[in-house]
């Protein structure tokens, strides 16, 4: 056991694979000499050489693109989309192009598409923004989310020797976070399999990413006040685990879902749509999302935590259903 | 050449018969552009194409009864029947297909010349794409891209006077498009798309020194639509009497009356290959609606690899 | 009354519009002589000239982007993206400009952004996507899908004299369509509120767009076979007119939601999980979507067709209900 | 000038001491670039910025206490703390702001001179970007676009050597990027940047034929961001040789000791100056620091129009 950084651990997996696959080469802006904006491939293009520690100019349009043809033309690219705001200008690429190849064309595309989500540092209304909304449920696409530095290597892994377009997302909170990992990396963790963080009998807290962290530092607090919460870390958003997610439901009968993104729209509908679908009868409880506010993420260090999914509501709402 | 345009006439025929649904652009008028391009090619080496993309895929080699069968919607379709007339691909013969985004198949063009570099693979890809498409923002971020990384990648540009009924000069600042090539310090070239020795030349010369390893090109086959834009289109936007002129300049009509005049072909060996073409689209026609539709429940498998 | 195409009084409102207010002009590819790809601005350019009718390149990111620009100096540009898939192009224009202007700048951004989504004509899977998940829910877009003529035009004139970003769709399927309309346009819509297509007691079927024009007919079908179904036809997604919602499913208890995009990570989620969370009490059964499949819509017609949600599901489960 | 210099100095030594949050990228050693266009331009006429845009702010006229109380995060700032660095506008003065994204602001200048050329008030509407963000496929579109209509719009390039750890060279396959302009058929300039003059002289003349109806020009600023990227850069792209070169060459520097030697400036008078711009930057963060926080609840008012 060690201790090591998430973004540590991102990028020891990043060599491995580099080591492991000849094919594998990363690309985005600024991740050579200056190691990318959050330090993820750090050191990387020593190693590995500008070949395959590609920095690109500001095109993500293209950046995206040219990742897509090489990696039909056989190579598997692991691209790096500098801040998830700026995957907006490659939703083309990726939803008419990535998520076809191979439902239409029959071809694969192993891609992975690197990037950090998230408020909370200040950055503003165009650096901060979850947007996995854009592509959960987009078919032909696949989306990782984890939550702590073991399983995002493990996914990463995963998501790098898979066939089909996987957006990859590294929450920024969660980059400095430290977190005790075994000496060797781990084995790839199939996609599709939530992780159960806490098991527990009053109630479920469905989250991923940087939330998933949450909620777990949330079920302690709340098993100290005698509330036995078990948290449902999904790992995958796409695809889903929903036999762990109907299960979890159907045994603690109140379900909250965490979501940083504006509530209206976002991927927890999805989830709770699901849920209550399939678990209606076994809901004590409606099924509950605490999201961010319907608001653009202000600079303001008080307005942006007001826009953000306020950690006191977990438990509030934890309390007033147990109360 | 005569093959292609046959299997576009056949099309337009079937899409006013109502056996062929969807949507369709044919590229009558343009097919030296195609066949020019592609008889300057390896076997190595990769193409993509456009929405108006069969005379790039039957140049290239494709299978005219499996791209047709993909036309009618067909198991035994290259897309079998998932992608239509926009979308097919057939990589065993460097096909790397469109996507039915104007401009979208720039970047990965230039991917694939990434990965032909990478590998070492001495391949060069050909992207094809419209006057309109050059305008679209991707163009510019591959061409650079290419450019600074010297890939082996030829960007031919089929400025056909239109972009649907956009002329030209009503959608780019500066018509003479391989002028664009100076933005990024490349070689541009502007040729006549209606030669085929013309068009078959200049790629050929590109190519060669795309593959030595000088990185890409823009070179620009000026060209017409002579069909519409795609079915139902009424060319409000031009005159008839521009359509006629350039018919005159129809490429089959000059390449025939040329390899008559230096003796290659006779009325006789001419009608010979017309008739071959005929058949094969016939062929075609007959192998595509009599191949089985597909099976919905094979979409379940089919969403990823 | 008179009987009109879809299209047809689009394109009166937009003369109307254009005559009223010289700030409003139109741009968007092929608009002019060409009239646009479904004919809506078709002969506007003899009336209004090149300059209010404005062709434009092929480059949806700057005209989206332009049209922003200029809507901020003091114009009111309603744009055409030609398909709704094209407008994955410009999602960083609307996400993250477009939207921002008000919630941020404090600024208005009087901007209509008209576009077809839909599928049906075998156009294949970039011509035929139903992407309003993209940006329902973006904070600071409006979203207006009519399902008839006369909605269209009421609520077109409501978002072109709206301050904000409205995004305006129109169903491909609509445009042939005739319609019973006034000889009058009718009078502009409020945003937000639902239209109750028909009143019904037994279960509630919840549209937008050309569903809703398909839920009418499933309505009437089941009324013949004794069932009684409510019709709520949505008009707008954002805002969303949640009160209609909640009031219709605790009435009938039943409720179906159709959606043309994917089922997964669709606006059909959004809105079960606001009637579950606020009439999780009163519903008989767990509310249930029938959307499209989880893939890309591939060109063959009995692949497309199994792709859309079907007609007949809608007519099943409302008899699995009530028998 | 000197203002632009302290205001940015002072910003990144709030930084440093924690008292302003988030992210700022600062402008020093290009303030000959926002200082000479805003002298060439008029009071009706329209700039738009980049992430670096506290130079091209200040200079057009803002108020250096406003800008600095929505760095701080405050109700009294531009965006009432709800944008932070790279989000303010202040139409007032003809200031279209930016957004954070990279080129994002190309279009939205494109629309504010369309705007311009619609309702014929002869403005002339600045774009401001840098070399890196000439690279996204948006500058294409609107140089096209603007270029094919005429628009009355000035993009001004600074190059100022680097887009974050990227050097021109490795970030664009042709340098020259004024040499971008024959692309689209508008006029191309390059001038030294750091000369204050030089700046002010090339965009007051292509002002002037813009405003007279020429239509748009690409003027490209030749110059050095002496400061990192932003805040935490440690540089390693580059050598501190290097830097201290660039040094020599600070344009202030440069203006001060031209002034001098024609006699316009004097020491004391330049001490003057100096203390003047001090004094204002200091009265800024005293504002911005005593000014009130917003209040998180006005949010829910403030979604629409
Ligand atoms: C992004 C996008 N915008 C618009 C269209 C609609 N469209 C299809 S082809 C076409 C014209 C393309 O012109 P050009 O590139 O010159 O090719 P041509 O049709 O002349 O072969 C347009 C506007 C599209 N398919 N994709
Ligand atoms: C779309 C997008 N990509 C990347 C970034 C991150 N980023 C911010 S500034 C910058 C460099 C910009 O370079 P340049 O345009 O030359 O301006 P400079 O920083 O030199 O003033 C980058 C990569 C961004 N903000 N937006
Ligand atoms: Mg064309
Ligand atoms: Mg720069």
């Amino acid at each position: 056991m060690r201790s090591v950084t998430f973004t540590q651990l991102l990028r020891e997996t990043l060599a491995a694979e580099l080591r492991r696959d000849p094919s594998v080469f990363l690309m985005g802006e600024d991740i050579g000499v200056y190691g990318g904006s959050f330090g993820v491939t750090r050191g990387l293009i020593e190693e590995f050489g500008a070949e395959r520690v590609r920095d690109t100019p500001i095109s993500e349009q293209a950046l995206t693109g040219v990742a897509i043809g090489a990696a039909v033309a056989g190579q598997r690219p692991v691209i790096e989309i500098m801040f998830m705001d700026f995957i907006t200008l490659a939703v083309d690429q990726l939803v008419n192009m990535a998520a076809k190849l191979h439902p239409i064309y029959g071809r694969t595309c192993p891609l992975v598409i690197r990037t950090p989500p998230g408020g909370g540092r200040g950055y503003g209304a165009t650096h901060s923004q979850s947007l996995e909304r854009l592509f959960a449920g987009i078919p032909g696409l696949k989306i990782a989310a984890p939550s702590n530095a073991s399983d995002a290597s493990a996914l990463l892994q995963t998501a790098i020797r898979d066939n089909n377009p996987v957006l990859f997302l590294e929450h920024k909170l969660l980059y400095p976070q430290r977190f005790d990992v075994d000496d060797e990396l781990p084995a790839p963790l199939p996609f599709g399999f939530a992780r159960v963080a806490r098991e527990g009998d009053d109630l479920t807290i469905v989250a991923w990413s940087h939330q998933a962290f949450v909620a777990e530092r949330a079920a302690a607090q709340l098993a100290a006040e005698g509330i036995d919460a078990e948290v449902i870390d999904l790992r995958t958003l796409c695809p889903l685990d929903t036999d762990t997610l109907i299960e979890s439901a159907r045994h603690t009968g109140r379900v909250m879902i965490l979501e940083e993104g504006p509530k209206t729209g976002g991927f927890a509908a999805e989830i709770a749509a699901q849920i209550m679908e399939q678990a209606h009868e076994y809901l004590e409880q409606p099924v509950r999302r605490i999201a961010g506010a319907d608001f653009p993420i202000p600079s303001a260090k008080n307005l942006e935590a007001a826009c953000l999914p306020a950690y006191d509501s977990i438990l509030a709402l934890a309390r007033e259903w147990m109360s | 050449m005569c093959m292609i345009r046959l299997f576009e006439e056949a099309i337009e025929r079937l899409f006013l018969e109502g056996r062929v649904m969807g949507t369709a652009h044919t590229c009558i008028g343009q097919e030296a552009v195609a066949v020019g391009t592609a008889a300057a090619l390896e076997a190595c080496d990769a193409m993509t194409t456009t929405h108006r993309g069969h005379g790039h895929f039957l140049a290239r080699g494709a299978d005219p009864a499996r791209a047709m069968a993909e036309l009618f919607g067909r198991e035994t379709g290259y897309s079998r029947g998932r992608g239509g007339s926009q979308m097919m691909m057939d990589p065993d013969i460097g096909f790397y297909g469109a996507n039915g985004i104007t401009g979208g198949s720039i970047p990965f063009a230039t991917g694939v010349a990434l990965d032909a570099k990478l590998r070492g693979t001495g391949r060069v890809t050909v992207c094809f794409f419209g006057d309109g498409a050059s305008n679209q923002g991707v163009f510019h971020e591959s061409l650079n891209l290419a450019a600074l990384w010297k890939l082996p990648v030829l960007f031919v540009v089929e400025n056909n006077g239109y972009a649907m009924s956009t002329s030209t000069v009503r959608g780019l600042s500066n018509t003479h498009i391989a002028e664009r090539a100076g933005a990024y310090g490349i070689p541009g070239a502007s040729v006549d798309g209606n030669d085929f020795f013309a068009v078959r030349d200049c790629v050929a010369q590109h190519a060669a020194a795309s593959r030595a390893g000088q990185g890409p090109a823009l070179l620009e086959c000026v060209t017409y639509r002579l069909s519409g834009h795609s079915r139902g289109d009424a060319r409000v936007y031009r005159s008839r009497e521009e359509e006629s002129a350039a018919w005159e300049n129809d490429p089959i009509l000059r390449l025939e009356a040329y390899l008559k005049a230096d003796g290659t072909l006779t009325d006789d060996s001419a009608k010979t290959l017309r008739d071959a073409a005929h058949a094969r689209v016939d062929e075609a026609i007959r192998f595509a609606e009599s191949s089985p539709l597909p099976d919905p429940a094979s979409l379940q498998e089919d969403l990823f690899a």
